[in-house]
This record gives C-alpha cells, structure tokens and sequence, in this order.
C-alpha cells in the first residue's frame, strides 16, 4: 500500500500534508479556527501553512466557536469549502447550533440548492493528561445528527486519506483526530489517489471474535489480537474509520464468520456507538450471534482527571476481558453475571401502571 | 437629527454619535432636510415614490392574504409584517442584484422585492417545504428561524466577498430581540475583526413575541454596535426614504471597503407575533393605535400628497396591482400539490449515503401496501 | 390512582399545576424562560403562574438560551432551584454548552460541593404541524451526557407527579413535555406524595411482545396494543418515563416473559434509545430472545415539514408492522430481509486492509 | 487620566466615557492623583502597601514555584499569571467575604488570596481533581476551563444576591479573549436587564494564546459594555492601587444596586500562555521586554521607596514568606497521595443511580483481579 513516494510521516504531519494537498488543490479551499495561523495550530497541525497559502486561506479567528461555525456557513453560501478547527473536542459545544441546526439540515432545507462542503476537525479523546474539557469523545452526538458525515483516522495514512476526502465532500464532515495518537510515525504515500469517505478497513484478520473500533482505540485493537492470539484466540479487529455512516456490511460479514462482536470506545457507553453497532448487528446477524455483543468503553461519567483517566479509558486488559466474555472464558464479570441478576443493582423500580 | 457619522473613528477614544432617530418623513409626510441621508435621496423622482408606495402596497397585500390564507386554513402559519413594510421595501430597493440577503422568517417583504414568488413563501409557511425558493436564483438565503443565527451567515458570505475581490455586500435582518443573541454579538465581533462588507439590518419593532425590547436592551440597540468598533445608524423604520438611504449608504460603505454598519430601524409589529399569538395578553392597544398614526404607507401617500401627486389615482394602481398580484396568488395556492414523501429523503446528503439509501427502501416497501402516496424506487 | 382530590385537568394544566406545587413548596424554586410571564408561555404551562409568585420568581429573561442556562448555573450555585423553559426542542442548542460543560458536570467537579438542581422543561417531538426546528426529538445527546437525568411524562398524572420530583431532584433534570398531547385530558390527583424519577410505568400488560415507548407515543403505543390484541397479538406496553437512567428491570422481565422487544420513538434511529435499549436488552436477556430487538423510529433525516411529517413519526400502522416483525408474521419488510441482504445496498465498501 | 464617570446616563443618548487608562501609580512608582479613584484609596497606608507587597510576591511566588512542578513533572501543566499579579491582588483584597468569585483557569492569585491553600491549585493542575478546594469555603468558585461559561454564572449568581436581598456582589473574571465569546455579551445582556450586581473582571492580557487582543476587539474593550448599558473602567493593570481602588468601586456600586460594572484592566502576559505553549512562534521579544519596564512588583517598590520605606527590608520580608510558603508547598506535594478510582463513579449524581451503580461494581470486580487500586464495595 506505501507506494513509492512514501514518506515516513508522523500522524499530525500526515494531516498536515492533507489539509496543504487539499489548499493546493482547490482555491475554494480555506482552513480557519483559532490560533491555527503562525502558531499552527496547538496540536502544530496547520503548521507552515499560513506563510505558504497567506491569512486569507489560513485564519486566525476570534476566540468564539459559535462565530467561526456560522462565517464557515455563510462562506459555504457563497462556494467556499472551509475546514474549521475546533482546538479540543470540549469547546465544540458553542458551536453545536451552529452544527446541529445550520451545517447538517441547510443541504436538505434548501432541496439541495446549497451545499455545505464544511470539514470540522477536532482533535478528540484522551490519553494525554489533559485537563478538563480536553479529553472528550462527542462522536455519537454528530452520528445521531442526519446530515452530518463523521469520520476518525487512525493511522497517518488515514489522517491524509480522510483528511481529503473529507475536504472534498460535498457533505458536511466531522473529522475526529485522536490526538494522542498524533505522534505515532508511518509510512505515508502522498501521492495516493483520492478515496471515498465510506469504507471500513480490515484492519487484521482473524476468526474467533470481530473487534470493531475506530480512531484511537485502534491501535490498542491490534495490540489486544496480538496478546489474544498468544492466549489461542483469534480476534479480527474492523477500524470503522466512518462513524456515520458506518459500514455495516463489512462487519457483518465478519460476524457472520465469528458469530462473536465486541465494540470498543472511549465515549460514554450509554447511548454511544456501541449501542448502534450492537443493535444494528443484532438486527441483521442475529442468527449468526453465538454471545450478544460485547461493549467495553468509557464509564457514563464526565471524562475524569489525568490521574484517573487510564482507569476510564479502555486499555488492552479491559479489551480482553470483553473478549474473554463474548468468547464465554472465564472473565472478571462473571460473579455479576446479567443473566443471573433479572434486576439490576440499586433498582427502586416502582412499576405501576401509568392508565 | 443628528449626524452620525459614518466615518470611524481615528482614534481609540470613543466616538459615539447621537443616536437621534434618522427621519427624512415626518409621520405628517413632511419632507425634512438630513445631512447624512440627503447625498443618498438625490435621484429620488415621483415615480421612485410611486413605485415605492406600490412595493409597500403589494407587500401589505401578500401579508393580509397570507394571513387569511392561514385562517382558511391554507397556511399553518403567518408571521406578519404588518407595520414593517418600509423598514423592508425600503432596504430592499437599495440592494444591487449581487449583494445577498441573509433574512430572519420575517422577511416576507424582502423576499418579495428579491423576485421571491409569493407562492413559494405560501409553500413554507404551509409546511410544504423549508425553503420555497432557491437562494441563488434571488440572492436571499434560506429563511431562519433559529434566532440570530443567520447573523454570523452574513458575515461569513461577506468574508467570502472580500476573499473573491467582489463588487458586492451581505445584509442580514433579524429583530430586536436576536439582539441578546451570542450570535450576533459574535458576528459583530467577526465583522469588525474582517472588516467584513457587510449591513446588520435590525428591526426593532418593540417586541420579540410578548417581551418588550427593554428586557433585551438597556440603551437603544443602534448605541451597540459602536463599542464592537461598528458604526451605527437609528433611523425611522417607518419612514421609506430614510430606510433606503441608511441602507443606500450602509451598502455603498460596504463595497467600497468600508467595513460593516449597523442599522437600527425603528418600527413596530402592529400584529401579532404570528397567527399563533395574542398580543392582548401582553401590550395595551393604546401602544398600537399610538403607531398606527405613524403608519408608513399613509405618510408616504401624504407626502405624495403634498408634492401634488394624484395620490387616489396611484393608490388606485398599486391597489389593482395588489388584487391581480392576490388573485394569482390564490389560484395558485388552489393548484398547490402535496409534497412528495421522496422530499423526506432527497437532500439529506449531497452524496450517496447507504444506510439511509437502506431506510429510503424499507419505507418504500412498507408505503406499497397502502393506497397512499408511494417513494419511487432507486431514486436518490 | 386517581384519589379524591383528582381533577380533570390536560396536561398542559397538570404540568402547571406541578409547577405552582413546587413554586409553593419551596422559595428557591424560580421559573426562567422566555416569554414565560405575562403570556403564560407559547403553550400556556406557566399560565398565571407570574401573577401569582410574582417577577421575581417567574422571570421572563431575554432572548438567549445559553444565557438562561449560565444564569440557571450561577443561581444554582446560589441555592436556587431553577426551572428553565426553552420555548421549542430546536432552541435548545444554543444552550447546549452549558448544559453539558456545566450543567451536567459542576456536581463532579466540585466533588459534590455545589448541587446543579435545575430543571430543563422542553416542549418536544412533533406531530402539530410545525415549522422548522419545532418539532425535534433531542433524548439522545442527553441521554449520552454523564450527569444529566432525562424524563418524559406520557399521561396528565405523570405530567404533574414528574415534574415535581424533577423540580425536587438534586441532580439536572431534563424533562421533555410531549407537546402534542399537552391537550390530553385526564383526572390528576394533586395530591399525589411526590414520587421517584426513575421508575418506568408497565402501560398495559401482555405476553407476546415488549412494546418499549415514552412520550408521545406511549398513547400511540397503547393503541397499537389494543390493535394487535384485535389481530391476536398480546402486547406489554412500557412507558419508560426515565430515559435516564433506564429501568432496564422492568424492561427485563417483560423480555423475558414475551421473548420479543419492539422500541418506539421519534427520534432519528441511528444513536437514538432505541439502538441503546436494543443493546441492553440483548446483553441482559440474549438466550430469551426469539427475534432481534425491533427498531420503529424516525428516519435518519431531519424533522420534515408539517405536510410530511405523519411519514416520518411512527403511526400506528408502522408500529405494528414493527410488531409484525417481531413476530416473525409477513410484513413489509420481508423482501428486504436482511438475513438475506449481507452487504447494504449501495455500499461502495473497499475492504482494504489498514494496516 | 480622564474621568470615568459611573453614572449611567439618564437620557438614551449615548454618553460615553473617556477611556483613558485609570492609573494612579505610574511605572516608575509615582503616585498621581485621580478624581474617580482618589475617593477609594483613603485608606491606604505604608502597612496596607506593605501587604500589597506580600500578596503579590506571595502569588508570584505561587507561579513561579508551580511552573518549576510542572518542569519536574509534578504538574500535569500550568497558566503562569506572571505579569498579572497587580490585577488579581488589587482585585482580591477589594473584595468582602461575602461576595463570590468566578474565576476563569488563570486565577490562582485570586484564588490564593481568597484563602485556597495552594496545594489546592497543585492538586487541580497535577490532573489529580478538577477543584483543590470546596467552592462555599472560600466563596470561590470552582476554576473554568470553557472560555467565557462563567461570566453568566456570576450574572446568575448575582441575581440571586438581588432575590436574597443579600449585601454582597459576584465577580467573574476572564481574558480578553474570552470577550468574543457569545456568553460573555449574552452576560452584559443579562446583567444590565436585571441590574445585577456583578462585576466584570476582564484582564486584558494582550494575548488569547497566540491570538494578538486586536484580532479580538476592533476597539478598546472597555468601550463595548457602555452600549449595552453597563459602565466601564479602563484601567492600568499592573498597578495595584488602580485596580484596588476600581473593584472597590465597582463593587460597592453592586452592593448598593447600582447594577454591573466592567473592568478591563490592563496588563500583559509576560509568560507563555501555559507551560505547554511557545510564545516565540507569534510574539516579539521586544514586546515582552517594554512590558517588563511596567512590572506591577518593582512598581509598588518604587512607590514604597518614594514613600521612604525601607523597600530592602520588606522585600526580605515578603521573600522570607514566600520561602515558607513555597517549602510548606514543596513539602505537601511530596506527600500528595493519587485519587482513588471512587472518584470516577463518586458524585456523578447527587442521588442514587442504578446504571452506574451496575457500572461500579462491575469495574470493582474487574479491579479485584489486579494488584492496583480497588473500588471499595457498595460506597457510593
Ligand atoms: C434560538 C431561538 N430561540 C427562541 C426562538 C422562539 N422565537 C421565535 S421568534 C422569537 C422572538 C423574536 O423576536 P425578534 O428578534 O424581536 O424578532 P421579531 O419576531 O420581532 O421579528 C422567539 C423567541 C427561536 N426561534 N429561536
Ligand atoms: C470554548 C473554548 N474555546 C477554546 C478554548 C481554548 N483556549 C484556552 S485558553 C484560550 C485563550 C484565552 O484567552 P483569554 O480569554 O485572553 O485569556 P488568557 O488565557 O489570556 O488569560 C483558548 C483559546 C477554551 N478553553 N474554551
Ligand atoms: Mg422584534
Ligand atoms: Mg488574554
């Protein structure tokens, strides 16, 4: 796949090589968001980029969030594609009238007569020992958003694939960068062609169990086959890369082979990801399904302090116990057994009837 | 009246103008002299003035009909404009073809003088479709309900002006009470920062549904803008000439470089909210017959009056022209068809999409065993 | 249930009544919102309720929701209990901010020093014929935010006895009024003890399927039993009242009881409750299964104009097709059978490897 | 120095102050008199410069102490205030017990001064809490992070102190950055319409990390609130009788309904924006060097010495302090143990909740299998 012009690219160069790809390729193209100019942004990833396309293409914004979302719409009116930097996932939040009720619905408001050809970077999750609001995985509030594409790279390939692909979209995307993963170096072909949004990677081969997962998880994936495969069991890890849609198709067909699913995220579990990829495979692999699908993700907990964040984020050991568990092995749950425990902890349920 | 001068301040001491009201009509229909908005009434003739008289007639019209219209039960909603027609006939005719309107549900009256086809503006407001027109072919963008929203679209458009090296300005409406928005805050702070060549054009009408604008703002909205380091003009919204001129100059400055103004037009929502609302619970009728003498067509047909106009004659015109404009418009309201339920899933997305592709199937599978309305296959 | 002192009231009234209950039993009760005075509301529920507690207590505010909701938060740190109205679903986005940095998480943050007892009341869902942004269904971003409970009251009774213990709660609560039954009528006992947030209401009992709901369609839903019972179905109709938290107990033992579950909502399906209660529900009770947990929700579109919108809220007709299903009875569906249909229609997937 | 008046203008005209630079201590120390603020320095003596003195050196101290931490690994990462020590001290000991502070993240030499023992800010930045301190403690309330959020929790608050009828003001602090953001104008708009008693702290630190203030605010900020009916001081930041003397004025006006009063004081941020940002991507030495000539310390020593202190031995004095707190710091952050995971599932919610409760236990079975830390059973 690393073709000739390979270059080895660190993951926030990779991006960078994308967004300076997609500046040259079309001038409708112009990055804005705050601090992304001389500074290049906090993460570097528009480093350089400003003295080479000027401040017209590479803008400086106010400090406002909301303000940079609704410019990026009108500048979208009038035929531009730009590609706005939210600098932590956490400060998306002002923006999200703007996302919600303009970025997603205008295409369709306006029977497609506009198009909102926005790219919404935002470097997401944690591992990084950041402070609050620094740490945050809000993908599943963009997937429940009709209007709205997402994606998450997790390789430097990846980041300039989707990166460019995302750019040039005629549909608004979200691009979720795991930022710790920024640092991680490969092999980057930056000459490869454009590629569509949608597919779903295989990202390795295996026959016990499908891992499904996406953007900085992925990595801990792999690693959980490796260490899975050393303890006989064979796990094929899918990295979603598109969050929405996703590809369903592919994992089915993997289900289809390992009757055994387990989902892996950082976000919250109740109401993420997981909760879709569980219930759309349930649909349509039931009768293929040998355990129901596992989740292993972030407690339903605000993201918690540097210190305790490892203890939240799903790490290689939670991974496999999830495994161990679709797999029917001994694992940590059992004594907490569901199927055992018709009611669950705590419950006060009062059930009378509401007639 | 005050002059406000347009001119920034050099500089960083404050330099507020007067906010006095900028009036070029009294309410009697007099013609006052006005040192800033005269330069821009030069090329007004009799016939601009009759031909204003008749795009507020018309304007009036569309909004009585669609009013009835929604009573009949035709519309499910009207947010009437009655009592705004010049503050919106007045800054419509000073726009150029290219400059583009980013309006609030309000701008009916706009729309109308963008070439909107007030059939379109009876397909949204009977819950036919979102947008009953397409932006480009007018220049007006989609309307906005979402409060201010549309405020930072101006801005953004008019960035986008600059970016091409065009001829040409954004304008934004919204009222008095999108004012305490952070979005138009922020698009002030946008427009000021770039410079943008762009017109906020607020409506202060008094009321945002039942709250008075002195719960939205302390000081009269036009001493706002200033402190962003964005000129500012209060004019009479009820008087056409004024309007236009404020906007005349407002749109000039914003082609030529200048940066953004703010106009502040000073007006009053004689109806209701919208045909939803009862304005009795919350404003005296003293309030509304107080404004109804001001009433913008009535002084212009007195100062057309008072330069010798045969103001029956003309209002005899503009009149007709308003009942042929209102017998088409109910015909073609009677003409009108159901949208299509392929509406529900067209335009979602741009490109193609296969999950929801996949539940644009699953319904029009399940459609088929009815009688009703069915999705055409494979179409996207 | 309906004691003596129960009153014929629509749940517009009850929901009132709820509100003058908690205004009268505790001063740090406060109502914000706009247009909430004088006018009473766009739908009337705070009617009377200034004239009565005074400006001080029903405030109207001006004309920024992420302002009430900051302000809420400061009052809140205060002492005070707000009750915020956002007029309409869609306007709640400019607040979303504050909702889900502040809101939801100053409790956390402040390891329980500070209480966030504020109520947001959203008139929400569609089906009156609406213009744009009026007729959303916004449970999910909530229900996916640590921090936050979520309620839905379905009947006049609930209305009122929700509202108070929302109001009581010492955690946020959002409490979403299903605006196209405000003019519901039923007898309500006001003077009913407060009771708990989280418990769901068994709506009606049977023994085929599980038919999960709240809000507005519970009254949907129990028609539909009434349908199905005509057609030889017996349907268990849960109103859920919590969103969040679930009460996943009662929802497990019906599963277990028919084997079969039907979700219903309005909401967008993908990341709607529907896929998180599918999930659930697979986990807990997989081997009582007899189908795959049955989705019947809005599509993936944004909320339609008032003309199409009965295709895209779930009728009756489409909630028992979804029943049909569950069933394994013909159905619409069955030439789209996924069993069938392994890869999606029009999936462009590429199943490149990542690596 | 102009005169600020406070007297918010009784006409809607608009009646602006003169935004000269508030100062009363000039950069080389000499005191100059000023009608608005003269009034709120009557009490200044050698002793209350002296403690000025110690505060400042205290705070400086503080930041200097946490930026080595945060080199050594004990701190996760650290927003120097250094520069900004006249603006948080002159602020803080013009407070009353009773008034309640919203700070934004920058605010540890207000939070020090509020009584926060600076472990507590340790604890905050090592990642080991997000509040190293009980808000109600200190009147203080917990550190935020969302720029500008706290601007209307502190327009709340205030209107809570109205309701109560309680003696006291809020204050919110925040950077000149965060004046673009649409909560803190959505603040001036709540302030002002219900007249709260509120102060706006704004520092004007020249910077929003690599962001110049101009890029922010086309004029000086302090020009933007008197449009929306709020009055404003500008005032010299890195002199300490300055900023004393206009909080106290400004609060005072707040305790006694005169309604909100913004500040911008001023002042510069001599660091970088935190320990993880390189200033010298986007700023001139030089810049940093001119403001070095203003530092708010060598300032109140200069001043102290035209006074005839003995400037060598408070200095020994407020160093001696310093050092005692700074090893009293040392000592308790080697003693600092890590949070328990209880932490994660504790006070998520105030009352019970049976998913997470199902969530903890299902992680304190999975902790068991370890040799790590535990969950403790059935604690909430
Ligand atoms: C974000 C948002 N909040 C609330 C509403 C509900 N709403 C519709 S119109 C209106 C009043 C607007 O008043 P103003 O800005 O003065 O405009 P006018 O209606 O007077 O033209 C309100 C509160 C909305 N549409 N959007
Ligand atoms: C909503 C939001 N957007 C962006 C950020 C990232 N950020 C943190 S500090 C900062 C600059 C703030 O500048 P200013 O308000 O001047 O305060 P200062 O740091 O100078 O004290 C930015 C952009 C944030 N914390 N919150
Ligand atoms: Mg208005
Ligand atoms: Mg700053």
């Amino acid at each position: 796949m690393t073709g000739a012009a390979a270059e080895n690219l660190t993951f926030g160069k990779a991006i960078n090589a994308g967004l300076r790809a997609a500046l040259a390729d079309d001038p409708a193209v112009l990055l804005m968001g705050e601090d992304i100019g001389q500074l290049g942004g906090v993460f570097r990833i528009t480093d350089g980029l400003q003295d080479e396309f000027g401040e017209d293409r590479v803008v400086d914004t106010p400090l406002a969030e909301s303000g940079i979302m609704g410019t990026a719409v009108g500048l979208a009116y009038r035929g531009y594609r730009p590609v706005v930097e939210i600098q932590f996932d956490g400060f998306v939040y002002p923006s999200f009238d703007q996302i919600v009720s303009q970025v997603a619905k205008l295409h369709h408001r306006t029977h497609g007569a506009v198009t909102m050809p926005i790219t919404i970077r935002i470097p997401f999750g944690g591992g990084i020992g950041s402070p609050e609001h620094h740490s945050e995985s809000p993908e599943a509030y963009f997937v429940h958003t009709a209007g709205l594409r997402v994606v998450s790279p997790s390789t430097p390939q990846e980041g300039f694939d989707l990166i460019r692909a995302a750019v040039a979209s005629n549909d608004p995307v979200v691009y979720l960068e795991p930022k710790r993963r920024y640092h991680d170096k490969a092999p980057v072909d930056l000459t490869a062609p454009l590629r569509p949004l949608g597919p779903a990677a295989l990202a390795a081969q295996g026959s016990d169990v499908t891992l499904v997962t996406y953007g900085p998880l992925v990595k801990t994936c792999l690693q959980a086959a490796e260490a899975a495969a050393a303890d006989g069991a064979s796990l094929e890890v899918i990295d979603l890369r598109s969050l929405s849609p996703i590809d369903f198709g592919l994992i089915e067909s993997s289900v289809r082979k390992t009757g055994r699913l387990v989902i892996a995220h950082e976000a919250s579990r109740t109401g993420g990801l997981g909760a879709e990829i569980a219930a759309t495979v349930t649909e349509r692999c039931f009768h293929w399904l040998e355990h129901p699908p596992v989740r292993v993700t972030g407690f339903d907990i605000p993201y918690p302090p540097a210190k305790l964040e490892h203890h939240h984020v799903p790490d290689l050991d939670r991974i496999l116990d999830g495994v161990d568990r679709a797999l029917g092995r001994p694992n940590s749950l059992d004594s907490l057994d569901p199927f055992a425990a018709p009611v669950p902890l705590g419950s006060t349920s009062d059930h009378t009837s509401g007639a | 009246m005050g002059s406000t001068s347009l001119i920034p301040p050099s500089t960083g001491m404050p330099h507020v103008p007067e906010p006095d009201l900028l009036q070029v009509l009294t309410p009697e229909g007099h013609r006052r002299p006005d040192h800033d908005l005269d330069p821009w009434l030069e090329d007004v003739t009799p016939a601009m003035l009759t031909s204003l008289h008749r795009d507020m007639t018309l304007i009036r019209r569309i909004d009585t009909e669609c009013t009835h219209l929604q009573r009949q039960g035709e519309l499910a909603l009207w947010p009437p404009l009655l009592g705004q027609e010049a503050a919106q006939a007045g800054s419509a005719v000073a726009m150029q073809d290219d400059d583009y309107v980013f309006p609030s549900y309000r701008e009916n009256g706009v729309a109308y003088l963008r070439g909107v086809d007030p059939l379109g503006l009876v397909r949204l407001w009977r819950g036919a479709t979102f947008a009953g027109w397409k932006p480009q072919d007018h220049n007006f963008a989609a309307q906005q309900i979402i409060i201010g929203a549309q405020a930072l679209h101006a801005v953004g458009y008019a960035m986008g002006i600059t970016r091409d090296g065009a001829d040409a300005a954004a304008i934004g409406y919204f009222g008095d009470g999108a004012t305490s928005q952070g979005d138009v805050n922020e698009a002030m702070v946008f427009a000021a920062s770039f410079h943008a060549p762009v017109v906020f054009f607020c409506q202060n009408n008094h009321w945002a549904i039942s709250e008075p604008v002195g719960l939205q703002a302390k000081r009269h909205i036009a001493d706002r803008p200033w402190g962003f380091g964005i000129p500012a003009m209060r004019v009479d919204g009820n008087d056409v000439l004024a309007v236009m001129a404020a906007t005349r100059r407002a749109l000039e400055r914003a082609r030529n470089s200048g940066g953004p103004t703010f106009i502040e037009a000073v007006t009053y929502r004689m109806g209701p909210h919208t045909t939803a609302d009862d304005p009795t619970r919350y404003r005296d009728a003293e309030e509304v017959e107080a404004w109804r003498a001001k009433d913008p067509i009535d002084r212009l047909e007195k100062h057309l009056a008072e330069l010798g106009e045969d103001v029956e004659a003309l209002t005899a015109d503009s009149t007709a022209a308003a009942d042929a404009m209102a017998a088409e418009l109910r015909a073609g309201v009677a003409a009108l068809a159901d949208p299509e339920p392929a509406d529900l899933f067209d335009h979602v997305y741009a490109e193609p999409h296969h999950e929801l592709e996949r539940q644009r199937e699953h319904y029009r599978l399940y459609l088929e065993q009815f009688d009703g309305p069915q999705l055409e296959a494979g179409v996207r």
